[in-house]
């Protein structure tokens, strides 16, 4: 029963607290937030994803894309470094600020950057996350066997 | 023209060359081989007028002048002296090794390393500079390695090899010392500059340098106690011992003593160790030649005492020492390397060398028997050969001493001469007897595999003969050959007048003396061979040199489990430790010890006070935790605790960080603590007291760290640039994020690399293969797994530990 | 030769994005991957020797270069820096990384490489470039933990129980080798205020003697640690001869390299008269670590092992040869730190080709127990020729780079008036051919126990090629820095000069930062009988 | 003051770091660590001026006040940005030390840390007490699997053999 609680409290958390995430990831520039933060959040929203559904089906999910994801974050943030290049010189930043009703709106390789930042941690998360949770489920029967024996091999 | 260093590179490349056309059994190629040497040979030999007449030819090539390394060749009366005998021999070995080998696939190799010893030991007498003389004579230590351990699977070679090589580096390198001692104090390495330095004998270095040097010269030259390794280097194919280890690499201690004479001499230093270490060696080596059946091994013990007599002659300064010197070095190297040679034929027609197995071989060979007896006759000082001469010298040398001024020193070398010599006599006579004309060998005895051709036994021959008439046409020749070395060696020129029948002086009287005792030592040799086999093993410098490296190796293998056998705990403690260090040397041992608190005096409020106790109890429950459980709830309290710590104290990013990590990492942990299993011998719990210790100490560590900060503080910080330009450059008003990802994006792209590779690196361990079949392995190893009704292998399962993605 | 400072990015640009697109595709069918993987690699790394080769150049030739990431004005940014010594350490990793990765290609098994050996392999290479060019001492943590990371990932790849058992010693000891490094910057910030290391030498002068003691202790430590100095070794030998021969290779030529280049750049920036007050405490390390190098390599039964306490033994002739970098001698000063990094460059060739030649041995015999190995000379000539160089020119024998370099060591101790140091290391050169020789013999003489895994046949085809021509070379240009030496020291007379030029960084990187001529000794009581920093700038 | 606390607090977590790692097993070796983290990350804060409550995000007007004033009102975000990257790096080493253990166990199926079980068996070690050593034939039977680690042993008699004959 606890599963199927789990499972509702999944589908309507895990993309709320995704959302979370972009939220902190936007507004990272300026208030607490940023592209750490924002993965790490994001991360436990999939830890949720892996409580409710069980580590294999997660893992047929996402498994595959983890280690591309963290190699795209490493590519987004070598390209905002390169990018700079364009600006004069490496690791330069370049902002693009615009006005759409008044607000004014700002894209900039920082923010390409810390998007990058973001992927990694994620899929360096995940991947530890997974596989261990993984684990833990395929020996779980025997697990409990194990821990009498032990218990009963120290006295 | 740069001739010498042309000579060298002929050599040199001769043998790659002899080596590529991987040379067969021919007479033609017997020749060709020959040819290299003797054309160097030649050459020389063209040079003697003019060096006779006090000119020399010099050679710089500079390598790296800022360590004052260069190739300096420089011929003079000494240089050429040994250089004719390393050619001319060399010729005759390179002949002679054509039919040696016949047949043999590693000819080539055995010429590849022969002419680059030979170009090796050329380059060492005609050096003019100390590195270049080492470079060379490491060159000779290399090859000479290579030739001892010939027969690469036979171990007594390859632990002959090893010795020999290890003893002569052992030297070698010692002697570098010395010469870098020697150099840096009179600023040039060249020879002839430091030998004219004035005052180079009484320098404040000069004792240390030259005891350095002599350790070089006596390993190589295998005076006493290192004389060991050249009998085990007999196992080197023949024409190797004949000439390295006999004729001329053993002989590169003494040149180089011989070079150092003329600055060094008058030291009592240089007289004494010279003397006796010679002395003792010549007598030792004489002695010991009469107990050995093998031929090789006989031969290599006189040569020992001949080395000896060499450099006891280089102690002195007297004018039959200088003449008794040089004659002595060519005497030998042309009857030694002859008796060596025709060792080796009799080796290769026989298959054995063991005197106790052989028996009238004058019969089967006498060509060779003729050879042996006339460079026997030479060896012995049979008048009227080369080695009668050099006899005659030396022992002429202890009589003036003796009848002059020196009557211990000259009574001394008179007597220890004449014991060495009666028993290479007795030894060598011992050696032709048993060998050539007995009729019964002692053992069963060994057959003629084929009888030795003309061509192998020719040069044998050729040198022999030379040295037996070399003598009756000396004054031919005396002033062109020996008078510029004793030149060279005594620093004064030199004017020769030898003559070899003096009437019955009590010299020639001895030289009889000697001949007829020496027969008694033959008669007496089984006799004395069973004493020797009575004399205790472990005097022998072998043993003690075998049981020094065996200490080593134990010492090196204890220490090694000492440090590297242990758990990670002590050596992780090493590097704590080691901070501690640092902080207790930087706080104590350096300041006013005075502490100022740059820190405001306010006193801190409740939450703070909450917070450092709740982080302390946190930290010392994790301590103290009896479960896991309670282990990862009390390392929690204490992230909670930094968390907060961060909020109190203006860091809301890092305290969001820090939060979501602390959750992930509670997840991780407790994923990973349930799986590992406990351990039985986890419970006996060992060196609280150490680890005590090394808490407290590492306590003060930190508390040193962060209080070092307040306590100084030399500049003013960078960080206000970052709260000024945040906005205007930046773009943002979170300062720490955009410090991270634009200030400093260069670190955090570095950060991120890290996790990235933490992934890869979790992925890589978590996912391979066999991870669960181990498990698997462990369980039933541990009788855990059938009747806990564990399920059966899924597909599922299968296929994770196959790998499929 | 003038660039734009702009290149001085890429020795750290190149492999992280490379390496990055190899991690992306991860995803694709194996085979598929491998290729592209390989072949990302493998222009990685030849564009990286080439950048390096360019920097070098231009280093000796140019002067001392800095760029400032972002463009921010140092010290608030990251400053980069380019001089000899940096140029030398680029191309030294760049040419060994051309070299091993052949070696890598032809023998890694299927596994490795499905688990990402090859990218790895260029995050290495980001490590360690980034640990050489920067010029921040936070950053230098940084690139230090990219290079560690990225080593204990190469380490445990394939997950062997001796590669586990080694990899959890090397983690948890580098990571306290780390800490040092981390709370050495973290007091540099804290008391000088700042992380430019530029900006840190020009007022380490006015610190008191506490904080450079504390400072230039725990960078000792850190950067021991991570060379493998006397006491801080254990992690190196026990757990280098775990993984695949072809990763010891990398690790030998690059990891406690870095860890002593570091010690080259930060002592005489920050504190060039530490080293002289701290002379006798860097010598004892330097004749303990050879020392205890040497004899771990006498008892060590396999052929990895044994090389791996050589690197130990040889990390000590460093240490020794930077010891006497401020010390007055008639070569004059800093001449110790050139034969220093000289001999730092000869042991990265001759020991990246024994443990090539000892790990092609290793894959081809399927063991590398001393006593179940044996006569080979026979069974693989060419091999053994080289080997043999090989192991002599470890021993100092000349003509090769080894003889050089112990030489010039040999005369700039004796020089300095050092003769205890020079003395234990002329005893060590000894134990050292010693040791070698009882590998060479273990290994090439003696009867064949074994049969080679691979048949004759197969060991002629292109796989033999890979494996062997990197040696080869690696062997030709230890012999040739051997014969053409005066233009290698030239080179390594120029690093040096530039590493001990403190007034040249400073002047590199920001001339505004100069708040005082660098060449005043700092007023300290306790470092009164230490040369004048006038000496010390010594032009 | 603060900072006095903070130092005590640091050397504390140091403390039960260092004595965590120095016991046996990998479990606590990883709690040692992660202890041993957090004190050097509160270390690190100690570098800059504790300032209680203003966290350093400014706004768009402030620069003008200039960064002396700047600098008194709000915390020091350099060390921030310094603790942030070293939180999340050694989150990435203990993530990847985690897996390690996990991975020992798998193949050994045991806490003890590389080296221990040598330690027991080595007489010579120097940690090793002889309460420990006579344990041994019961726990040997149970270790057959890690006999590899015996190979890393150096003090097998076949190998000191081997020495000798050398």
């Amino acid at each position: 029963m606890t599963e199927i609680y789990l499972r509702l409290v999944d589908k309507i958390l895990t993309p709320i607290i995704i959302l979370i995430a972009i939220f902190l990831f936007l507004r990272g520039h300026d208030l607490p937030g940023g592209g750490f933060i924002a993965g790490l959040v994001a991360a436990s929203a999939i830890e949720l994803t892996i409580l409710a559904r069980g580590a294999e089906a997660t893992r047929d999910r996402y498994g595959p894309w983890l280690i591309p994801l963290a190699g795209l974050g490493l590519v987004a943030a070598a390209t905002a470094a390169l990018l700079g290049l364009y600006g004069g010189g490496f690791f330069r930043s370049i902002w693009l600020e615009f006005y759409v009703f008044d607000d004014k709106l700002k894209f900039g390789t920082p923010q390409l950057f810390d998007l990058g930042v973001m992927f990694v941690v994620i899929g360096m998360a995940l991947t530890y996350l997974l596989r261990l949770s993984e684990a833990a489920e395929a020996t779980a029967v025997k697990q409990a066997a194990l821990e009498e024996r032990v218990e009963e091999s120290r006295l | 023209m740069p001739a010498l260093a042309l000579c060298l590179i002929l050599l040199f490349a001769a043998a790659p060359f002899f080596w590529l056309i991987r040379p067969h059994r021919s007479l033609v190629f017997a020749w060709l081989a020959a040819l290299p040497p003797a054309a160097v040979t030649v050459w020389q030999a063209l040079q003697l007028p003019a060096i006779a007449q006090g000119n020399v030819l010099v050679e710089r090539y500079a390598w790296a002048p800022t360590l004052g390394l260069e190739i300096a060749l420089r011929l003079d009366g000494l240089a050429i002296f040994f250089g004719l005998i390393i050619t001319g021999i060399g010729a005759c070995i390179a002949f002679y090794t054509a039919y040696y080998f016949e047949g043999d696939k590693r000819q080539g190799f055995f010429y590849l390393v022969l002419y680059g010893f030979m170009a090796s030991m050329l380059g060492l007498v005609w050096a003019d500079d100390l590195l270049t003389l080492f470079v060379f004579w490491e060159g000779t230590s290399i090859t000479s390695y290579l030739l001892i351990a010939f027969k690469t699977d036979y171990k007594g070679a390859t632990d002959g090899a090893r010795r020999a090589l290890i003893v002569t580096t052992a030297g070698g390198l010692a002697m570098l010392a010395g010469m870098v001692i020697l150099g840096l104090h009179v600023g040039s390495f060249n020879i002839s500059e430091i030998l004219a330095t004035p005052g180079i004998a009484n320098a404040a270095i000069t004792p240390v340098a030259l005891s350095l040097l002599f350790l070089g010269a006596f390993t190589k030259s295998a005076q006493f106690p290192f004389q060991f390794w050249l009998p085990g280097a007999m196992a080197a194919p023949t024409p190797a011992s004949a000439y390295l280890h006999s004729a001329t690499m053993v002989k590169a201690g003494v040149f180089l003593l011989a070079r150092l004479h003329p600055a060094f001499s008058e030291l009592d230093m240089w007289f004494w160790t010279l003397f006796l270490v010679g002395g003792f060696t010549m007598v030792l080596g004489g002695v010991s030649s009469i107990r050995y059946t093998d031929m090789k091994a006989l031969l290599a013990y006189a040569t020992v005492a001949v080395l000896g007599t060499l450099v006891m002659l280089l102690a002195f300064r007297e004018k039959y020492a200088y003449e008794a010197f040089v004659v002595t070095v060519l005497a030998h190297a042309l009857y030694k390397a002859p008796l060596f040679l025709s060792a080796g034929i009799v080796d290769h027609a026989m298959g054995t060398r063991d005197l106790r197995k052989l028996a009238g071989l004058a019969r089967v060979m006498p060509v060779v028997m003729v050879t042996v007896v006339l460079a026997a006759l030479s060896m012995s000082g049979v008048i009227p050969t080369m080695g009668f001469l050099a006899k005659e010298l030396m022992l002429e040398n202890g009589y003036q001493l003796f009848e002059h001024s020196e009557q211990l020193v000259g009574g001394l070398m008179y007597v220890a001469a004449a014991l060495a010599a009666l028993f290479m006599v007795g030894s060598i006579i011992t050696l032709i007897w048993e060998g050539f004309f007995r009729q019964q060998p002692d053992e069963e005895g060994a057959h003629l595999h084929h009888a030795p051709s003309f061509g192998f036994v020719a040069p044998a021959l050729l040198l022999t003969v030379l040295g037996t008439i070399g003598a009756l046409f000396i004054s031919a020749y005396e002033n062109l050959l020996f008078a510029p070395a004793i030149a060279a060696i005594s620093g004064e020129p030199a004017e020769l007048h030898f003559k070899l029948w003096h009437g019955f002086t009590p010299v020639f009287l001895t030289s009889l003396g000697v001949l007829a005792v020496g027969f008694v030592v033959f008669a007496l040799r089984q006799l004395l061979r069973r004493g020797f086999a009575a004399v205790p093993q472990r005097l022998s410098s072998l043993v003690v040199y075998d049981s020094i490296v065996d200490a080593i190796y134990h010492f090196a293998y204890r220490l090694t489990v000492l440090i590297q056998g242990s758990p990670m705990a002590p050596q992780a403690s090493v590097t704590l430790l080691a901070g501690v260090l640092v902080a207790l040397y930087a706080i104590f041992l350096n300041t006013e010890r005075t502490i100022v608190i740059l820190d405001s005096l306010e006193i801190p409020g409740i939450s703070e006070w909450l917070i450092f106790a709740l982080a302390i109890f946190g930290a010392l429950a994790t301590v103290r935790a009896r479960s896991r459980l309670s282990a990862i709830i009390s390392l929690g309290v204490v992230g909670v605790t930094v968390t907060l710590f961060f909020v109190l104290f203006g860091a809301p990013d890092l305290a969001l960080t820090q939060l979501l990590i602390e959750v992930l990492s509670v997840i991780l942990l407790v994923l990973v603590f349930f799986r590992v299993r406990p351990d039985p011998a986890i419970e006996l719990d060992r060196r609280r007291a150490f680890r005590l210790f090394v808490a407290i100490a590492m306590g003060f560590f930190g508390f040193a760290v962060v209080m070092i900060n307040h306590v100084t503080q030399v500049g003013e910080s960078i960080s206000p640039y970052f709260l000024e330009k945040s906005y205007s450059l930046g773009k943002g008003t979170n300062v720490v994020n955009v410090i991270l990802v634009d200030f400093r994006g260069y670190d955090t792209m570095g950060e991120i690399t890290v996790l990235g590779l933490a992934a890869l690196g979790g992925y890589a361990l978590l996912r391979s293969p066999h991870i669960q079949s181990l498990r698997r392995r462990i369980d039933a190893a541990r009788g855990l797994n059938s009747q806990d009704g564990a399920p059966e292998v899924s597909a599922q399962q299968k296929a994770t530990e196959l790998g499929h993605d | 030769m003038s660039l734009h400072p702009t290149i001085l990015s890429l020795p750290v640009a190149i492999p992280l994005l490379f390496g990055a697109l190899g991690m992306l595709i991860q995803s694709l069918p194996l085979a598929r991957r491998l290729q592209i993987q390989q072949t990302l690699v493998g222009i990685a790394i030849g564009a990286n020797l080439v950048v390096a080769v360019i920097l070098l150049v231009s280093a000796l030739t140019g002067g001392p270069v800095a760029y400032q990431m972002g463009l921010w004005v140092p010290p608030f940014g990251i400053t980069v820096y380019l001089d000899a010594m940096t140029g030398i350490m680029l191309t030294m990793v760049g040419l060994l990384s051309v070299l091993i990765y052949p070696f890598a290609l032809a023998t890694i098994d299927a596994e490795r490489a499905r688990l990402g050996f090859f990218p790895m392999m260029l995050f290495l290479l980001m490590g360690a470039n980034g640990a050489f060019i920067t010029g921040d001492l936070f950053n230098l943590y940084v690139f230090y933990e990219v290079l560690l990371m990225a080593s204990f990932v190469l380490l445990t790849i394939g997950g062997t129980p001796s590669q586990i058992n080694g990899g959890i010693r090397y983690v948890v000891l580098n990571l306290m080798g780390s800490m040092m490094l981390l709370l050495g910057a973290g007091i540099a910030y804290g008391t000088l205020g700042t992380l430019n290391m530029a900006h840190i030498a020009v007022r380490m002068a006015d610190a008191p003697y506490p904080v450079q003691a504390m400072i230039g202790g725990l960078l000792l430590i850190a950067f021991g640690a991570k060379a493998a100095l006397f006491p801080v070794f254990f992690w190196l030998p026990s757990s280098y001869h775990t993984p695949h021969p072809a990763v010891t290779a990398l690790f030998s030529g690059v990891l406690t390299k870095v860890g002593m280049y570091s010690m080259f750049r930060v002592f005489p920036l920050f504190f060039p008269w530490l080293l002289n007050s701290w002379q006798p405490l860097l010598m004892t390390i330097a004749g303990l670590t050879m020392v205890i190098g040497v004899l771990g390599a006498f008892a060590q039964p396999t052929i990895r092992r044994l090389l791996s306490f050589h690197i130990i033994s040889q990390i000590g002739y460093m240490l020794m040869g930077l010891a006497v970098a401020m010390t007055p001698n008639p070569y004059g000063i800093g001449f110790g730190l050139a034969l220093a990094i000289l001999f730092l460059v000869h042991n990265q060739i001759v020991k990246t080709a024994l443990l090539l030649g000892g790990g092609a041995v290793e894959l081809e015999m399927g063991t590398g127990k001393l006593n179940e190995l044996g006569g080979l000379v026979k069974l693989r000539p060419v091999q053994a020729t080289i080997f043999f160089i090989a192991a002599f020119a470890l021993a100092g024998f000349p003509p090769t780079s080894g003889f050089i370099g112990k030489l010039g060591l040999l005369e700039v101790t004796f020089s300095s008036g050092q003769w205890v140091i020079a003395g234990v290391s002329v005893f060590v050169s000894l134990l050292t051919t010693m040791s070698m020789i009882r590998l060479w013999q273990y290994i090439f003489w003696g009867k064949p126990h074994r049969q080679p895994l691979t048949p004759r046949r197969q060991a002629h085809s292109n796989q033999a090629l890979m494996t062997t021509a990197p040696v080869v070379i690696l062997v030709v240009l230890s012999l040739l820095i051997g014969v053409v030496a005066q233009p290698m020291l030239d080179v390594a007379q120029t690093a040096a000069n530039q590493a001990i030029d403190r007034a040249a960084y400073v002047k590199a990187v920001n001339p505004e930062l100069t708040e005082q001529d660098l060449r005043i000794a700092p007023p300290d009581l306790h470092l009164s009988n230490t040369p004048h920093p006038a000496q010390v700038a010594g032009r | 003051m603060t900072a006095f606390m903070l130092a005590l607090l640091v050397g504390v977590l140091f403390a039960c770091g260092a004595y965590l790692i120095l016991q046996r097993g990998q479990i606590k070796l990883v709690l040692g660590l992660s202890l041993l983290t957090h004190a050097v990350n509160l270390a690190l804060f100690g570098t800059g001026t504790l300032t209680r409550g203003a966290p350093p995000i400014v706004s768009e007007e402030t620069e003008s006040l200039g960064a002396a004033i700047l600098f008194t009102s709000y915390a020091d975000p350099l060390p921030q940005a310094l603790i942030l990257t070293a939180i999340v790096i050694s989150f990435g080493v203990t993530a990847f030390i985690v897996a390690l253990v996990f991975r020992r166990d798998a193949l050994t199926g045991s806490d003890l840390l590389p080296g221990e079980l040598a330690a027991v068996i080595n007489t010579s070690d120097p940690f090793a007490e002889f309460s420990l050593r006579m344990k041994l034939p019961d726990a040997a039977d149970d270790y057959d699997i890690l006999q590899y680690e015996l190979d890393e042993v150096y003090d097998h008699p076949e190998s000191e053999a081997e020495v000798a004959h050398e």
